[in-house]
């Protein structure tokens, strides 16, 4: 592995860092296409995370010992890399949480009810992942603020034709930067100051993009981002949100017990400082260190050269899939590659995307059917489900040829 | 044959591309329940008029979903149409037998070849069994119809 | 190992599953005493998550393909034996969680904030970890309720005197099974039927006690039952709520998200059964593997061994460092082994705890100084902070007499 | 020298047994701030009296902890007491580059040997910096100065 793997074969190369890759399924090679709701990880992170457990392993702060030091140093040493990587100014304002849904949650109850009551309004899309609604949807019924939503419009693009009436007097604008059933990148240069302008913050639900291009949260703008280590390489059981320091500061707690407080009485508790205030309880230690592994692993390889990949990847299974199956199969979002993410939701002409899913699996592909925790954005698309094949640095056009084929044969095993 | 085959038999194929007793009754006399699966969105709506005696008079099945659940759907509604309810409880334990589904609190007995013999179509969704996933979509309109009987007695 | 070791041979025959017990600090073999805080793992709990992370990962749910078919088994495997190790009637009571501060928040969010207002009041006590106070405060904060406590009495127990008038006209008890501080194991045989008796619920931190003890949530009589998996060899990142079935049924949910519903739309929510309901995102996927793994290691060795194991050896420490030390040292909590967990809090007459865990990390001893999340409680026993040894399952008695030396060491050293 | 023979020098264990300047002032005239270290529950109060010229003419801790928070306290006292408030954060600052913590925003400098030898007793604590967690026992009395002066000043 080199930092400078631009070309489709050494990416190719990638693959043999990842075990899981090296698996069959009914004695077929396994193509792996649902990274978009967890990818796989290389041999590197699993190596790391071994290591802490057995040399490094303590529960973290408080403890004077060599292990108890050891731990936390590698603890905190994953918060200053991760801040590093999303380009946080202050890495304190990095805050472990067990995924990316706990994050929104933490906004939405921290945050969100403290600041929304009767008479506010917050933006949502239709095209959020449930992480990205339901969280909301809890705080307006116990707080009574309104909901108003961003609809989809054309090409798989949101329609911004009304942006202006929804932003004014909105209080937040909770947005996802790339939708996980079109792949759209959502043009947040241009949403995140018009939402400022109205005198909105922005909470960006960034878990299909950090882990496919480079993010800066500085540059964005943005005032909360979420997102998931499972999906970029890390382990399971880990989530980030980055939040502007002074809005962390102004905010209560979310979680409350060991390790958030500065003192405790049985009259009452005083939180500690950011981050601690918001990591209640032992935090996802040796998760931490596997996602400092697996950034590591990222940058190694670089993030524009990954999220190049992509493009010419996607751009080429578009391609290839009108190819082979002409009419009989829908790809729904952008059509432009660079517009978006390796995620395609796949319709097969009169096959249910179960059915899809099955066939494919008797080819070793792994795709996902299904809503993908997206009913409101499904039911705009009117449909009820779809096949979504999604790509990561470890896929290449063999895998794509794979899946066309797969596809083909489930289409004539159900249109006879 | 394959597992996939085994899945997909042509029998399930014919019910999925021509299902039986699809559409609606009007309710009442009806009764309606719907059933959902939250992994997938497959949809059973089941709508049946149940007579003095417990004959099932008429039923129809309306939704959408993949081909094990509609096709689950139409044998299920072929199987128990005209027939009285205790008869379709009994096809129910059957079939979920077929499925490695156990009655709430009771042992798992595996059907007989007889009893299995008695599910007529029903028993081509046998295949289902090898993938854990689709059971739901096979057993969806069965607790659909579970519900509506219920319903109907109530 | 064999399912009936019970000899102190076997149980220190078990310190090579360990690997992180093979290594040295300060030229020293590591003697780990900190378990309370955070246990260490045996190979087959790390081999159990490498083999998930190699073979068998993918997110669970929703997923046909084979690896998310087999993912999915694991995880609710690990459910099952979760469930089955700690007596649950019903598996689908068993929760999974990222900590037991998270199990104990969801049940102070979802259960008290609805149950819960002004003139209601629950029941605690000032022997409570801060994860078992911290989120009730909050709670009350917002509204209105009262807490009342259960004070510390002789010999590290709870002063029970009061107890018939604390409970009048209470709607919870929250208790800890075991404290972590001073290792006291409370009546939960008398206080859940009195809590009954009075109308209150009964929610017990059992984080001290599953990893040491039989637990048996039925036979106990609880509502919610709270530990964490870290804490009984199993990875970080993992806890667990238990709770009866008719309740959590009842309960709104805690955190929103992909997996907790049954539908979405723009309009709102339905949230899915029980225990989907309160797994919100992807859940602590590989973790749950680990913890049942680490299920799997303690039931081979049994929980009663473990116990017996643990009890012969604080009867061993306290005699060892009264013989050692004499009056130079004072061991908070029951003086009766049997009635105790294997923790020990320290003091070292003229040396604070700080020192006290300074000088013995160079002896290679991990103990823990600090008020062990336990604030009120180290307030009421009238210190600052303490030493805390703690025992289990791999520890044997020449990790009691080195801890004795090292401390003999630090007296000598400030006693000049 | 072991790391922590280095750690726990004679001089430091003699502050921690007979600390300097330890006591209360009555406030006012007093200043007063507390201090705290969320992780091991140590406490530091620093009472002074600052005069027109900026001069602490009288300075008192109170508190309790370990060795190297308390022996940290009792130097710093010593330290500062009738100096200049510009003498006192001169010598913080020095201080805490020993214990490798920069100004915020400003980049690490090493004190150079004169510096360090301008601390006198203090120097003594320089064996801290190889045990990070308890670097925060060993500037918390610092940390509290600071704050008292602030308030003293504002
Ligand atoms: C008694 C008790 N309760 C609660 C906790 C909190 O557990 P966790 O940090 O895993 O959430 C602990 C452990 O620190 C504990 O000992
Ligand atoms: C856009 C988006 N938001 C939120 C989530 C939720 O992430 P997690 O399940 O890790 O909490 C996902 C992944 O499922 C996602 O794709």
């Amino acid at each position: 592995m080199t930092a400078t793997a631009t070309t489709a074969t050494t990416f190719a190369a990638l693959k043999k860092d990842f075990p899981i890759l090296q698996t069959q399924r009914h004695g077929k090679p396994l193509t792996f296409l649902d990274s978009a709701a967890s990818s796989q990880r290389p041999t590197q992170v699993l190596d790391a995370m071994n290591l802490a457990y057995t040399t490094a392993y303590a529960n973290v702060h408080r403890g004077v010992y060599g292990l108890a030091e050891a731990a936390t140093n590698a603890y905190e040493t994953a918060r200053l890399k991760t801040a590093r990587f999303i380009g946080a100014p202050d890495s304190s304002e990095v805050i472990f949480t067990k995924n990316a849904t706990e994050a929104l949650n933490l906004v939405a109850y921290s945050w969100g009810r403290t600041n929304l009551g009767p008479g506010d309004a917050i933006v949502l899309t239709t095209m959020e992942h449930h992480a990205n609604i339901v969280p909301w949807q809890m705080a307006a019924a116990e707080k009574g603020f309104e909901i108003r939503w961003i609809h989809l419009g054309q090409d798989g693009q949101l329609d911004l034709s009304t942006l202006d009436r929804l932003l004014d007097g909105a209080k937040m604008l909770s947005i996802t930067s790339m939708s996980n059933v079109l792949g759209t990148i959502n043009p947040l240069e241009h949403l995140i100051p018009a939402a400022h302008a109205a005198g909105a913050l922005v909470c960006v639900d960034a878990c299909q993009s950090v882990p496919h291009m480079p993010t800066n949260v500085a540059d964005m703008g943005a005032d909360f981002v979420a997102f998931s280590g499972h999906k970029m390489l890390g382990p399971s059981g880990i989530g980030v949100l980055w939040g502007r320091m002074e809005l962390l500061e102004a905010m209560p707690p979310f979680l409350g017990g060991g390790g958030m407080i500065s003192n405790v009485t049985i009259e009452g508790f005083m939180p500690d400082a950011v981050p601690s205030k918001f990591e209640a309880g032992t935090p996802p230690i040796v998760e931490a260190v596997g996602l400092a592994a697996a950034i590591d692993y990222l940058e190694a390889i670089g993030m524009e050269n990954i999220r190049q990949h992509e493009i010419e990847l996607t751009a080429y299974a578009l391609r290839k899939l009108r190819e082979e199956l002409g009419d009989n199969v829908t790809i729904h979002g952008p059509s432009e590659p660079a517009q978006r993410g390796g995620v395609l939701s796949i319709e097969l002409k009169d096959v249910h995307a179960h059915d899809v899913s099955q066939i494919l699996d008797s080819h070793g592909v792994a795709v996902r059917p299904g809503h993908h925790c997206a009913k409101p954005l499904m039911k705009e698309m009117g449909v009820n489900a779809t096949a979504r094949a999604s790509f990561y640095l470890y896929n290449d056009t063999n895998d794509v040829d794979t899946l066309a084929a797969a596809l083909s044969d489930a289409h004539s095993f159900f249109a006879i | 044959m394959s597992d996939i085959e085994d899945l997909y038999r042509e029998i399930i194929l014919d019910h999925y591309r021509s299902p039986r007793n699809a559409g609606e009754l009007e309710t009442p006399p009806a009764t309606k329940a719907e059933g959902f699966n939250p992994l997938c969105g497959d949809e059973i709506v089941v709508y049946l008029i149940l007579d003095d005696a417990g004959i099932i008079t008429d039923l129809k099945v309306g939704g959408q979903g993949c081909s094990i659940s509609q096709s689950s759907a139409s044998m299920m509604s072929a199987a128990v149409k005209g027939k009285t309810v205790e008869h379709a409880r009994e096809v129910m334990k059957t079939f979920k037998g077929l499925m490695s589904i156990a009655e709430t609190g009771a042992e798992l007995t595996e059907p007989t070849p007889d009893e299995i013999r008695k599910l007529g179509d029903l028993a081509a969704l046998r295949g289902v069994v090898k993938f854990p996933t689709r059971i739901k979509c096979a057993t969806l309109s069965w607790n659909t119809l579970d519900e509506a009987l219920n319903e109907a007695q109530a």
